[in-house]
């Protein structure tokens, strides 16, 4: 913690036996024992896929593979961009980790709302929890991935307030940095339940008729609360994004920005497993 | 696609000179995009259907493996993280294989499953 | 909480002063709070001897209640169900309570101290462990309080007993919800503690300690967490798939939806079998380090012990379906498992004769650790051997899920895991507390133990072959098991007055036994090097320099050169600003409670509640995150006189 | 160091070592431990069983060899490398690290040890799987179906006009010298089949479907048992097997497919065997389920209950079966001929013909049947019959206690209340089915 001064070698730890940041040797043993999570829920999928119930949901009648398709762009640009923020904060700039991280979480949402928007029209097409072993294991294994989604991007939200930690302990931020998790909160709340009033809205008049979804869309006031909801939030974030002061943040933070980033890629690289046993294969 | 593969370490190499991993970041992701891309097509060509599979396999494996090498910097770290991470993967690979292996045995067959796979014989006898 | 804010401003005390309240740290390293907020490993490392030895006797007792129903035929002394709840909470609290927590206690207090390191990679995280795991052995234990009752489905819970259909018979039923919540979080602290023990054996080894010079017990403690961190995700998916059948009416184990009850068992057992070795493998640790110390002879075979240890671990994985030889695997599956179940045999037997190899030639003291230890090479053996009778499939038909398998198991873990853990607490007294165990009731005890344990389950064996099932409550009076069970009933009470000896000669000791220094049998380990019993908590006034595998040994013969070196080293230490200590935090029980208070609710479904415990977990996360890394430093004087602390070099950063 | 208390200690635990020594070789004697019981798995009675016993005989010999060999070294080095106590000047013993010839050596010689027992573990394995090839085509066939807490069975090979195949309960009747091949299903949970001395057990796995073979070398009469926890009264799950000759199994299939056996005659009767009725207030659960005249011939017992009793009271049998209807028994209980209908008790069609009652537990007297009738669940805790068949958020059935569906819970009131003297027509009743 000592160790401002100078420039620091991102490739080997002075202060560990072998020079891997303690940090980093736990993320990878425990994306290790990730692997196996991972493993024993694909493998239940797998095995009910092996041996169906006789009246389970008939996964083509439910699937879009241009909808799956496109989260998994997204989700793999997401990628992209996380690691460059890791890159950016080895560098020690601040201000590009910020938007690479802001550019992440933004990425992350959308694969998030995209899954929320699946979860719904398949719900919509009778397909539960409940109504059948596909419905069970899909749900599960997918949701299972989408909480881990969740759960980076709480992460992500975390380490970006933690950017503006300024460098006098003394000064109080906790309030501040409240402020901005709750907009996040907000924004991201109110973006889902855009999301989940259009998706509404078009599985009853069509996505394609423009005038009865508007009509649609305005007929309750959700719509409007929560676009008005997300601006404000929006607009609290750009404010607070922000800082005059030093902050207790830059190049030695790189390795918690580099282990939330392995993290990160390791969903992706689950998503990439996910989409072709679940998705893909089922084409054939 | 192997054309590709075979540009990027030549890229790694360079770029980790000047603007640290950009221009090798963007390109990777760009691979993956656009095996991403041949993969949804290549479900829809009509070849056999293990060739299929198994490239499928293969490709997601690719991609994988790129993440974890670059993305996740195991190509420029310690190897000892390789080790690590293998470890696990390889052993939630094995039990994998050994769950499908397990549940395709004969004796495995649920009986609620049964009158599909009649059915399927049936299919098939025709 | 804005008025808390403001109120953080004019606390004058200390230093908080210069902080938020909020991240404000605690500085006790006494009385309540200092335990509450401790980091230190050696005071977690006996919270978690503490509780665990505490969740030991809850266990004994159960099984005392279990061997007086048995006692006599048609007993009427409990009733089924109550049998039911206590062998299933039996089980659960020795292996999860009492056995994993001890190996985790010994990890923490000597496993830092062996590879001369200040503390774990990440004291705050370590802390965390230890809170989770006390919520989850409430969550289990809970059920005995409440109209539910304790959890009676087995320690195994094989599926679908534990569907709603069927484990809620009788009552508006949480206890099974309480036994899924239950594991998961203990889990959950298995897991980051394991996690937390890689890094440290793999980063913070003293200068010079390859890993072909750590002390066995340190491999097996990173054996050991390298299979808690691969098999405990089998377990939480299980559990994950199961709490999903029963809080949201998915269909994994239903058979009504096509679910197949199989499945479970697979994923179980994949957690279930590793785990074993995660009960036994700390306990070859700790004989590893005794045998040698009380033979005067390096561990035979060093090498090759460890490496059978690795392949233990790694064949573990590939053996779980030999708990279900009787499922129908049909034949291929099944002369494979049991022919991967015989290979074990062999790595493990490569340990049984590097022990007798070590004690060849030796000068063998037999004190009451190397009574324990050489009990324990015994008593595991035959253990080992009724598993390799269990591993010939068709011979297990007749053997599975009856008394010979519990003979099996608790030869391996009590006669395995407890002896030598009991060994283990004798070993390492003189360390911890400063005194000394009396040879007498040391020995006393550990006689009366052997024989109780021996009359205790030697019938089994007999039990199990004449055809007596395991689980039953009751049993008629004309099978031929009346005197096995009479005579496993007064076994377990002998046991049980010898465990009563032994730990009442413990509590003692503690207070009023005899005063010892450390190194009163001539070790040869690194932790014996610590300047004074109990260790400080910074555990070295020197960073240690290994030179050879017996590090202390080598010290010993090699007094000169080393005071030397200290010498250089606590110049160096001075030189980059003394001994670098981590701060306590309130953060690891916060977040712990928040975990607790989620899991109690969310098992009565009561999602509100739920909600709220994950909000204060959230804040937990929220102020550990924020309250930085923290930490002070220590100087230390040539003579030995420590200065420095917390709060007093707040300066440095 | 209390070094003088420790002669004195040596003493003490020479002598507990003794004791437990003998203790410990007592053992092997058959009258403290004894292995023959009824479900001993050493006194086997069939092919399957024998050659588990076999393949677990290796096992013994191969690790007793090893034990002998390696616990001989290791109490020799204890005893010979002994020295008094700790004392650090005492020059040091040599400081070997270890012999890798030795090491390697032992560890070939470990997998030469597993490879005997392998082998013949392996050909039993494929042996118990199935019935041997060459007598499939002899084979008879059976289902045995697990649940919550008794064993039903079905006989294939026996069906009946209108009424499917011969169905019983509890005591699985057999071809002796004949191998058997039984399908494994359960309704509920997990159970598992187990008679010990014909062979080695296999699970009833809900959605699965095993199989096993077993077969009996000669008549005879076998305990068996659940042996897969399945909830609160597994303990007393249990079941015989009664292995007859060929032609005495046919002539048991023949009796058991007539529907039930009509006492018709309304006789002016000879007064009933008295019993002793059920004493409520005397709850004496876990009562012994077996006599000793019952114990030393059982074979002979189950013969003499294939034939009506001799004082039969065909006016109290006619009440008990008017009894059956109303008490709504027989929505439960099947019995064929009669008016019993239901398929989700035990079949009583020829519950008379039977030596136990409740699944194997009690010796089926009429004393045992009247506590069963009056009070099932001081004999089973928690059984179906008493709690009602489903479970407690859907009774589909209720049985004696009443159920109620708003509050999902039972009302503690009963909703069957059979009377002393009702309980004696109905054991009239049910033991006249022969
Ligand atoms: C500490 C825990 C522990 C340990 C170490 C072991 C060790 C072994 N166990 Fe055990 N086992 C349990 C705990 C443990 N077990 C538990 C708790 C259960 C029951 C779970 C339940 O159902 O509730 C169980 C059940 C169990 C079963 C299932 C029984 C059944 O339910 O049907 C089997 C089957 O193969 C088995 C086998 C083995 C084997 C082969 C070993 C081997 O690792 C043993 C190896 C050791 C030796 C063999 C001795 C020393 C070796 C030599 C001297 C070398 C030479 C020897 C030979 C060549 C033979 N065990
Ligand atoms: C580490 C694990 C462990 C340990 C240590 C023990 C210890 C003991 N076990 Fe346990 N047991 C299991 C693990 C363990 N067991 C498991 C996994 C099962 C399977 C459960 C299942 O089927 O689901 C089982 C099942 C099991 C059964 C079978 C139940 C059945 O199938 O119906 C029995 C029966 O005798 C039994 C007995 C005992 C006894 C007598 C002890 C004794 O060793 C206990 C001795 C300890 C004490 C007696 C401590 C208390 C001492 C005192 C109270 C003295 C006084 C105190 C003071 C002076 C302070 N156990
Ligand atoms: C709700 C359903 C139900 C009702 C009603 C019911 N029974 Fe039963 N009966 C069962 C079940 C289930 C069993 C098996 C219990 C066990 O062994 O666990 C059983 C077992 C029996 C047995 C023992 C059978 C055997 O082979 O061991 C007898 C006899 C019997 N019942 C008689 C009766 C009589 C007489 C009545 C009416 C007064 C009755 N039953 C009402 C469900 C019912
Ligand atoms: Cu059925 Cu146990
Ligand atoms: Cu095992």
């Amino acid at each position: 913690m000592s160790a401002h001064a100078g420039t620091i070698d991102h490739h080997h730890d002075h202060t560990t036996v072998t020079g891997i940041p303690n940090k980093k040797l736990f993320m990878w043993a425990f994306l290790a024992s990730d692997c196996m999570f991972f493993g024993a829920l694909i493998s239940t999928h797998v095995i009910y896929r092996l041996h169906p119930a006789p009246d389970i949901t008939d996964p083509l009648r439910v699937f879009s593979l241009e909808l799956t398709s496109f989260s998994t762009f997204i989700l793999l640009m997401s990628s992209l961009l996380m690691a460059l923020a890791v890159g950016a904060c080895q560098k020690g700039k601040v201000e590009a980790t910020r938007k690479m991280i802001l550019g992440t979480i933004f990425f992350g949402l959308i694969f998030l709302g995209c899954q929320v928007y699946e979860f719904t029209h398949f719900v919509h097409l009778g397909m539960t929890l409940k109504s059948d072993i596909f419905g069970s294991t899909f749900y599960t294994l997918t949701g299972t991935h989408g909480v881990h989604v969740a759960i980076g991007i709480l992460w992500l939200v975390f380490m970006y307030i933690r950017t503006f930690k300024p460098a006098d302990a003394s000064r109080a931020w906790i309030a501040r940095g409240l402020t901005q998790f709750a907009a996040f909160a907000i924004a991201t709340v109110a973006v889902m339940v855009m999301m989940l009033e259009v998706t509404h809205a078009g599985a009853e008049h069509g996505y394609t008729n423009f005038n009865a979804l508007a009509g649609a869309l305005f007929h309750t006031p959700f719509v409007a609360i929560s676009t008005t909801a997300f601006a404000l939030s929006i607009g609290v974030l750009f404010l607070l994004g922000r800082s005059s002061w030093a902050v207790d943040f830059g190049e030695a933070n790189a390795i918690d920005v580099e282990s939330m980033g392995l993290y990160w890629h390791f969903v992706d690289i689950v998503w990439i497993v996910i989409f072709t046993v679940v998705y893909l294969l089922e084409y054939l | 696609m192997s054309a590709h593969a075979a540009t990027a370490p030549h890229a790694a190499h360079d770029a980790h000179h000047d603007d640290g991993k950009f221009h090798l970041f963007v390109q990777i992701a760009m691979i993956l995009a656009v095996i991403t891309g041949v993969e949804i097509v290549l479900i829809y060509i009509p070849l056999a259907k293990w060739l299929i599979v198994t490239s499928l396999v293969v490709l997601s494996l690719v991609k994988f493996l790129m993440v974890i090498f670059w993305f996740m910097h195991l190509k420029f770290d310690k190897a000892f993280c390789t080790i690590l991470f293998f470890i696990g993967m390889v052993l939630a690979g094995g039990t994998v294989a050994a769950l499908m292996l397990l549940f395709s045995a004969r004796d495995s067959v649920p009986l609620s499953a049964q009158t599909i796979y009649a059915e399927r014989a049936a299919a098939a006898a025709e | 909480m804005a008025t808390a804010t403001t109120a953080a401003y004019t606390a004058p005390e200390a230093k908080p002063a210069s902080r938020p309240w909020f991240f404000a740290r605690p500085a006790a390293k006494t009385g309540l709070v200092g335990w509450l907020t401790t980091v230190d490993h050696k005071k977690i490392g006996l919270l978690y001897a503490i509780t665990s030895l505490f969740f030991f006797l809850v266990g004994g007792i159960e099984a005392l209640l279990i061997r007086v129903q048995l006692a006599v035929p048609n007993n009427t002394f409990i009733s089924h169900q109550l049998y039911n709840e206590l062998f299933t909470m039996h089980a659960t609290t020795m292996i999860f309570l009492a056995v994993m927590p001890l190996s985790a206690a010994f990890f923490n207090y000597m496993m830092p101290l062996q590879i001369g390191a200040r503390d774990v990679a990440f004291p705050r995280l370590n802390g965390f462990a230890f809170w989770v795991f006390m919520a989850g052995a409430i969550l289990l234990n809970v059920g005995w309080f409440t109209k539910a009752g304790a959890p009676d489905v087995g320690w195994f819970g094989y599926a679908p007993l534990t569907s709603n259909a069927y484990s809620n018979q009788f009552v508006g039923d949480v206890s099974t919800d309480l036994w899924i919540i239950g594991l998961q979080v203990l889990g959950v602290s298995s897991v980051i503690g394991s996690l937390n023990f890689i890094v440290t054996i793999i980063n913070m080894r003293a200068p010079g300690l390859t890993m072909m010079r750590l002390p066995v017990f340190t491999w097996m403690t990173l054996f050991t967490a390298f299979l808690i961190i691969l098999s405990f995700p089998a377990i939480t998916i299980a559990l994950v798939e199961l709490m999903m059948d029963r809080s949201f009416g998915t269909g994994f184990f239903e058979v009504a939806m096509g679910g197949m009850p199989i499945l479970w068992q697979h994923l179980f057992w994949i957690f279930g079998h590793p785990e074993v070795y995660i009960l036994i493998l700390p306990a070859m640790g700790i004989v590893s380090e005794i045998l040698p110390t009380f033979a005067r002879k390096p561990l035979f075979g060093y090498p090759i012990v460890v490496f059978s240890g690795a392949v233990i671990g790694f064949l573990g994985f590939g053996v779980w379906s030999h708990h279900m030889f009787t499922t129908g695997m049909g034949t291929i599956a099944t002369a494979a498992f049991s022919l991967a179940t015989m290979a074990i045999a062999v790595p493990t037997g490569v340990k049984i004769f590097n022990w007798v190899g070590t004690l060849w030639g030796g000068q063998i003291i037999t004190r009451t650790p190397m009574m324990f230890a050489l009990g324990f090479i015994w008593m595991f053996m035959m253990g080992g051997f009724s598993g390799v009778m269990h591993s010939a499939a068709p011979a297990d038909a007749q053997q599975q899920d009856s008394y010979f398998v519990v003979a099996h198991f608790h030869y391996v873990l009590i006669g395995g895991s407890i002896f030598a853990l009991l060994a283990g607490i004798h070993y390492w007294f003189p360390l911890v507390f400063g005194r000394i165990v009396s040879e007498f009731w040391g020995k006393l005890s550990f006689w009366v133990i052997f024989v109780g344990f021996n009359a205790t389950f030697f019938p089994m064996h007999f039990l199990g072959l004449n055809g007596m099932p395991r689980r039953t409550a009751v049993y008629d009076g004309n099978m031929g098991w009346n005197n096995a069970n009479l005579l496993a009933t007064i076994g377990a009470f002998i046991l049980a007055v010898g465990i009563g000896i032994y730990f009442a000669v413990i509590v003692y000791t503690y207070f009023k036994g005899k005063k010892t220094s450390h190194d009163i049998w001539d070790a040869r380990t690194l932790e014996w090097t610590v300047p004074t019993t109990p260790p400080p908590e910074h555990n070295f006034h020197v960073t240690p320099t290994v030179h050879a595998r017996d590090a202390f040994w080598y010290e010993k013969t090699h007094a000169k050169e080393i005071a030397a070196e200290k010498a250089r080293v606590a110049a160096e230490t001075e030189a980059h600003g003394g001994i670098h200590m981590p701060s306590q935090s309130w953060y690891p029980l916060v977040t712990a409670m928040g975990l607790f208070i989620g899991a109690l609710f969310f098992a009565h479904h009561n999602y509100t509640g739920a909600i709220v415990g994950a909000g204060i977990l959230l804040v937990g996360v929220l102020g550990w995150a924020f309250e930085g890394p923290g930490g002070y430093h220590l100087h230390v004087k040539p003579d030995g006189t420590v200065t420095g602390g917390e709060g007093q070099d707040e300066a440095k950063h | 160091m209390r070094l003088r208390f420790v002669p004195s200690a040596r003493r003490i635990t020479a002598s507990l070592s003794l004791l437990a020594i003998a203790v410990l070789t007592g053992g092997w004697s058959n009258s403290v431990l004894p292995v023959s019981g009824p479900q001993s798995t050493f006194d086997t009675q069939g092919p399957v069983a024998r050659a588990q016993l076999d393949v677990f005989y290796v096992t013994v010999w191969v690790t007793l060899a090893i034990f002998v060999i390696v616990a001989g070294v290791l109490a020799y080095a204890t005893f010979k490398f002994r020295v008094k106590d700790i004392d650090p000047n005492r020059p040091m013993p040599p400081q070997g690290h270890g012999n890798p010839l030795v090491e390697l050596g032992l560890i070939a010689a470990s997998i030469g040890a597993l490879v005997i027992i392998a082998v013949p573990t392996l050909r039993a394995i494929w042996y118990t799987y199935d019935v041997p090839e060459e007598h499939r085509a002899n084979a008879y066939e059976v289902n045995a179906i697990g649940l919550q807490w008794w064993f039903k069975f079905e006989y294939p090979l026996e069906q009946i006009e209108g009424a499917g195949p011969l169905v019983t309960g509890n005591e699985l009747v057999i071809p002796a010298g004949r191998p058997v091949r039984i399908n494994l299903r359960t309704t509920d949970v997990i159970h598992s089949f187990w008679v010990p001395k014909l062979g080695g057990k296999v699970d009833m796995i809900p959605n699965r479907g095993n199989h096993m073979w077993l077969q009996a070398d000669n008549p005879g009469y076998f305990w068996g048992q659940c042996a897969e926890f399945c909830g609160e009264s597994h303990a007393v799950m249990r079941f015989r097997v009664i292995a007859l000759g060929a032609e005495d199994f046919a002539a048991w299939v023949e009796a058991q497919k007539q529907p039930a056996r009509s006492v018709e005659a309304p006789a002016p009767g000879t007064p009933v065997a008295t019993f002793a009725s059920y004493d409520m207030t005397r709850k004496k659960r876990n009562a012994p389920g077996y006599s000793a005249e019952f114990d030393r011939d059982p074979m002979a017992a189950w013969t003499a209950f294939q034939f009506p009793d001799k004082d039969e009271d065909a006016a109290l049998i006619a009440r008990g079966r008017e009894l059956f209807r109303e008490k709504a028994c027989v929505t439960c209980h099947a019995v064929r001929g009669h008016e019993g209908m239901g398929v989700t008790g035990p079949d009583l069609t020829h519950f008379g013909s039977r030596t136990t009652l409740a699944a194997g537990l009690l010796e089926n007297t009429k004393e045992h049947l009247h506590r069963w009738i009056v009070h099932p669940n001081d004999v089973k805790p928690g059984n179906k019959m008493w709690m009602g068949i489903g479970t407690h958020t859907n009774v589909t059935m209720t049985g004696y206690l009443a159920w109620d569906g708003e509050t999902k819970s039972y009302t503690g009131k009963r909703h069957i209340e059979v009377n002393d003297e009702e309980a004696r027509a109905l054991v009239e009743y049910l033991h006249s089915l022969k």
